[in-house]
């Protein structure tokens, strides 16, 4: 089994959903995250004072997913959350040695 | 029935004073949220708590010395000591009536108007102090403050004190209550030095953006909204027409000089930084009203906005400026009071209202006094007990340290 | 000539009324922050939605019938049944000028006035209750409570009826408004049951931290602001010397109590916790303003002072003894208006305005009322449409069951 | 002696003009916390310095043009103008001695409480344009609209113009504030479009949940009591019997009114969605007090409260209408201020007050002129700078585009 | 050794924390996400407006562990996060490749 | 490539950031977590009643990089990170076995 993990912009969430639900991805787990990149931060102001925001704001997802579902799955992401600007985001490729379902204590492919 | 025409007077003066008192203890509360809105959410417990407690030491210090420091009545002009507990007694109707009129309010009334002078003054120390000084270091100065500090040079202007007898011009108290706020503020802030990480080694100034704008809002138009009894409050009487008619001019003139402080500050910073900065647009709306207190009464609504926005780009320039200085002040406070608050004084001359003379001499005064014994007091209290919370306090959030408790506990990120 | 003196005073007085009804009823947004603040975000809305439907609630019912139920002018001590709803009649010049100054306030000032004060009595249960009872059946409540449990014990008292008589004295409401409310909350708190987790198996207090405490703080202040009114229209009249003076007194001993609770309570829990706790100060702002508020105009400030002090003390030491009882009350709004109005209620006689025995038994005929009658309301809806709201929806939330909305659903984190 | 009194009434209506224009200028608070509790919390920073910024504007073009335009007294009953800075002269005891008491207030009192009515009308126009119009282009507006447009149909009315002479009756402006606010607001609107993404493109309306609701809830608590100054003032005098009755009435009806508001828009929220909508409520409360608006001193409390109950359904529907026209109001402000401000003008009728052609007449030209008029502006402004923020800056929010500055730097999540 | 990711239901993360102490889990890191399952989202409010929230409020567990302790961990985080009903949620498990502790650098088991 | 994942307190985010950028990394993704470890939590007081918060506020890194530069980056947070105090945090390495630029498609180390 896979983990996948792209980090996109966070408009990007429902469309990088219901990409992923067609392709028959039963579950995600997502994360608000802050991301420093080639992208680069802007320039805030307060009371005089300039200060840069490095970190912009990201959405993690976290995919597990049967190993044939792997391709499936990136190309989904990587349509889905292209808008072809800088700060698109990444998608990390991992193995995953077991899952476990908590609820009915499945493990394997089952428990995805 | 004449008699009772002047019991009525007495009673729709009394009201009034009431009234407009009610108002400046509302300031209490915008004080609050105007702070809690500035500092890191991890301060925000303990101004919260500074700000509630240092109103009520207000209250009980004003009573039982403050009050009779300020309005003794003695004939000294410079040492007024005379430490009576307020009583409730008051005015009796005889007496009332065969004043003819001249007493026209409650003493009760007075007292109330009083204490809530005083609970601004010191409102506007907890502000510039924020998220490093020890809670009760700063209460302990509280009763000082509030106790002694203020009533002694606010007797030397309202009391009748020698700064009264020498012209100096000062209607609802640019001087006696912002300024006098400020230089304790100013002091305080010297010797407790700022928050770390500040100030960078190579002198870059870090900011550090308030958590709650909504809340700094909030609290600067509670404060403009207190400010119609600040300085409507301070003719002292309504019941005619030539009063009615000033005090009527004196809430015209505070809105107009808040709305043009608003104003100018949010176009100076658009101009300087190049974006629409809300802080500084609140900051210029007090601004505006500190400039405005020391005379409300002779500008035309014109010159009042003048002299409000003019107040706007000083807070802003006196911002920028303080920082320069290192000296760290969360809210602003120190400029929009003080440095506001000598313009206040001085605006007074554009309306005839007094000497430039006489209104510096007041304001060196008040200057001087306050920040002296501020200072020996912030020193005494530094000595014994401490000004300021541990490094490792301040950088865990001074609400864990101080008050044990988190201000936002589901929310807050960073 | 002296006929427009007359109707000059009773306007005056009308006006006075009014202002102080509008401050009352700026209490209602008081409640609603302080409960807001108290609560966890998750049950919020709720709380707000509430909070605004309850003062509407009390609007209407006390207009159609809980008015004319608690001054009906009845004969009967006991039963003052007479439900008329409220016109738009009101006193003519000529009855008033006829009165020779006897009438010296609008009838319908007088219903704005009792009207927001049945509000406040209904915003305390509120709070009590927070964060599980269904929405709805709080609403029927209301119903019933502002129409008829509170207007009844207000006729006996304030409406002439046998409290009255029996020189119980109550100046705003100690009793007849606070006592009657937290009564009502401790019946629906004692049918309801705590917080699911609040009290672990083994006894233990669990905290569930209020989510906000600026809005906690905030509302304290509105209450205090209010309080003025509170305190200072119950003296239903201004337009002469010493009515204004005794207005005065009031808005002083009501300001001095509220001081004093706020530094007996910061300070009883900075000796027993450790810490200075905000959310104590905030309760001991209220505390010593519900001490204060059966006798405002007695006491000298430095009594009101102290009276308002012990109130700071009683709420810390009641509010962790409700817990020992595994009483759950969010807000703490039994021990505020509950526990501290019983002591409201005695410490008049500090200042000599009553008997020991006249106090004790107006605070237990107006807690045995409310509870009962309360408690079989309560009953009845629970047996109807039940209290609670389901396990699973007070675990998610009772915004979301009720209401389904968040109230900050871009910030929470747990 | 009678002198005396004539000045003693000159003052008390004087002070009662103030108190109420101060309640009204809290409206301004309140607007800016409804507001910024129902946006997104990107777009918060923006709407607060909007807020804060056109009360400043509406009260420097007020005082330099509007109040002349609007009490110009010219003998035209169409185009009054007439440019005078207003200055601080006023009333002399003299004049109102001679007028035997018919020069009743300070005229610097009118102007305070005139100035804080312009300002509620241009607030109404925040709201309707939030998240997506550029500062600086709403910051022109609001110079047309409190110099010009509003100033011009308010003579009409208020200003003895040719709506008064038609019969065209308004008490305190459910015609000449609310909808002339709400059609500038509905021209601006249909200029700039909807939020992004507020209504997809098969039709379907995406919820946008405003970021903060207790906020939104203090915001409408600081409405309702801000409309005791609102309506209660409009009434102009209070010193004898039957006027202080009268503004009694209206303290009485504008109460009502909002509780019917909010009961009826919880029920009609509760039927048709299943949950209970607090931001309808809120809506709701805000809609009974415009429809009572045009008339609060006729009805009995019962039929006021009735009268605010239709506007609580109205605004319900109205709401969800103006989504299916794609007309996106974040705030509801043109729902409550202009349909429920029709409606208001419409219900004078039902306690007689005027006839339905007087008021359609009214509501109509109010309607044309501000539409007309206001789109005419929104146009050369749109033309000239843009009345819209680019996507992108709408994306990350409009405070980081036009202010630089974060609502809640700590705390958002998405 | 071994991550332990564990994505469970935000009130069972006290009962987790004390199942993983008892048998001498060290440390965990735990993160506030969002999770996509089986488990039906609800329907929220706003305005007349529906709007459904798919993505429902879950706390993710990290816990580097050395191997030996694979199964107990899963064990106590299954049965103590436990309710039977859906969106109980998910373990999953992968290699570690390194563990280092960053106040002594120590590395490999002993950082643990 | 390599995953490294590490826990820091959030005072030092800026000071690691730094010491990232000068050797070369590109690329960043923080998030706030809650750490349980050999720190203890604090006591905090509501009500008079005391609850303990056993879970810090902490920052986690994620840093997705090429092989080469595994020691290179220990070594910086290693240094940056470090206050001697305990709660410094942790730091763990794991196998990347794809990385996937989402607004160019390039992957491997090239997305980097
Ligand atoms: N090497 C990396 N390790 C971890 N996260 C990264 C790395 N590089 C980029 N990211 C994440 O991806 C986001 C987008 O990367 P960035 O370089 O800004 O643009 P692009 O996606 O177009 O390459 C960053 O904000 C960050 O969260
Ligand atoms: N394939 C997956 N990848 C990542 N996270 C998942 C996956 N499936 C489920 N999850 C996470 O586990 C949570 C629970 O899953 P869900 O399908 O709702 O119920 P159950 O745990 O009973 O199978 C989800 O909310 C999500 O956070
Ligand atoms: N075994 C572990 N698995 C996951 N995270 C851990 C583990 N041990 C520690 N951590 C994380 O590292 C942080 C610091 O650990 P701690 O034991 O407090 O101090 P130190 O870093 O000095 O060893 C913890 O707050 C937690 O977030």
């Amino acid at each position: 089994m896979k983990l996948i993990t792209a980090i996109i912009k966070p408009f990007k969430l429902d469309d990088v959903r219901e990409a992923l639900s067609e392709i028959g991805v039963a579950g995600i787990t997502a994360t608000e995250v802050k991301g420093f990149g080639r992208q680069k931060g802007h320039t805030e102001l307060y009371r005089g004072a300039e200060y840069v925001v490095d970190f912009l704001p990201k959405i993690k997802l976290e995919i597990a997913i049967d190993d044939g579902l792997q391709q499936g799955v990136i190309d989904a992401i990587t349509q889905a959350a292209n808008t072809g600007k800088i700060g698109d985001g990444k998608i990390f490729v991992s193995d995953l040695f077991e899952v476990i379902r908590i609820r009915t204590g499945e493990s394997g492919a089952e428990a995805l | 029935m004449e008699n009772t025409v002047i019991e009525l007077a007495y009673a729709l003066d009394t009201f009034y004073f009431l009234v407009m008192g009610a108002f400046v203890m509302w300031m209490a509360a915008g004080f609050a949220m105007l702070e809690a809105g500035m500092v890191r959410s991890k301060s925000t417990v303990e101004i919260l708590t500074k700000n509630i407690a240092l109103y009520s030491i207000a209250s009980v210090m004003y009573m039982i010395m403050g009050y009779n420091i300020m309005y003794s009545g003695t004939d000294s002009s410079w040492w007024p000591f005379a430490i009576d507990i307020l009583t409730n007694a008051d005015n009796t109707a005889e007496e009332v009536i065969a004043s003819g009129g001249d007493t026209y309010y409650s003493g009760l009334s007075d007292f109330f108007f009083q204490v809530v002078f005083v609970a601004t003054a010191m409102s506007i120390v907890s502000g510039a102090v924020a998220e490093r000084m020890k809670l009760w270091s700063f209460l302990v100065f509280a009763v000082v403050m509030c106790g002694f500090i203020y009533p002694v040079q606010g007797f030397w202007k309202w009391g009748g004190g020698f700064l009264d007898a020498a012209g100096f011009s000062d209607f609802a108290g640019s001087g006696v209550v912002h300024l006098c706020g400020a230089t304790a503020a100013l002091a305080g802030v010297i010797l407790l030095g700022a928050r770390k990480g500040r100030y960078t080694a190579d002198g870059k100034v870090v900011a550090m953006p308030g958590c709650n704008m909504p809340l700094a809002t909030l609290g600067t138009f509670i404060l403009w909204l207190g400010w119609f009894g600040f300085n409507g409050g301070s003719e002292l009487i309504i019941s005619n027409v030539a009063e009615a008619n000033a005090v009527s001019l004196v809430f015209v003139n505070t809105n107009a000089a808040a709305a043009g402080g608003v104003i100018a500050a949010l176009i100076t910073a658009k101009l300087m930084f190049g974006k629409a900065d809300l802080s500084m647009a609140l900051n210029g709306a007090l601004a505006g009203l500190v400039s405005i207190t020391a005379e409300p009464l002779a500008p035309t609504p014109l010159l009042a906005t003048l002299i409000g926005a003019i107040g706007g780009i000083i807070v802003v320039f006196s911002i920028v400026t303080m920082d320069k200085f290192k000296l760290d002040d969360p809210v602003g406070a120190i400029s929009v009071h003080g440095v506001c608050g000598v313009w206040g004084l001085i605006a007074v001359i554009l309306s005839g209202g007094s000497s430039i003379g006489a209104q510096l001499y007041g304001a060196v005064v008040i200057f001087a006094w306050t920040f002296i014994v501020s200072m020996i007091f912030w020193a005494i209290i530094k000595m014994i007990i401490g000004l300021r919370v541990s490094e490792e306090a301040e950088l865990e959030g001074i609400d864990l340290a101080e008050c044990g408790m988190e201000a936002y506990p589901e929310f807050v990120g960073k």
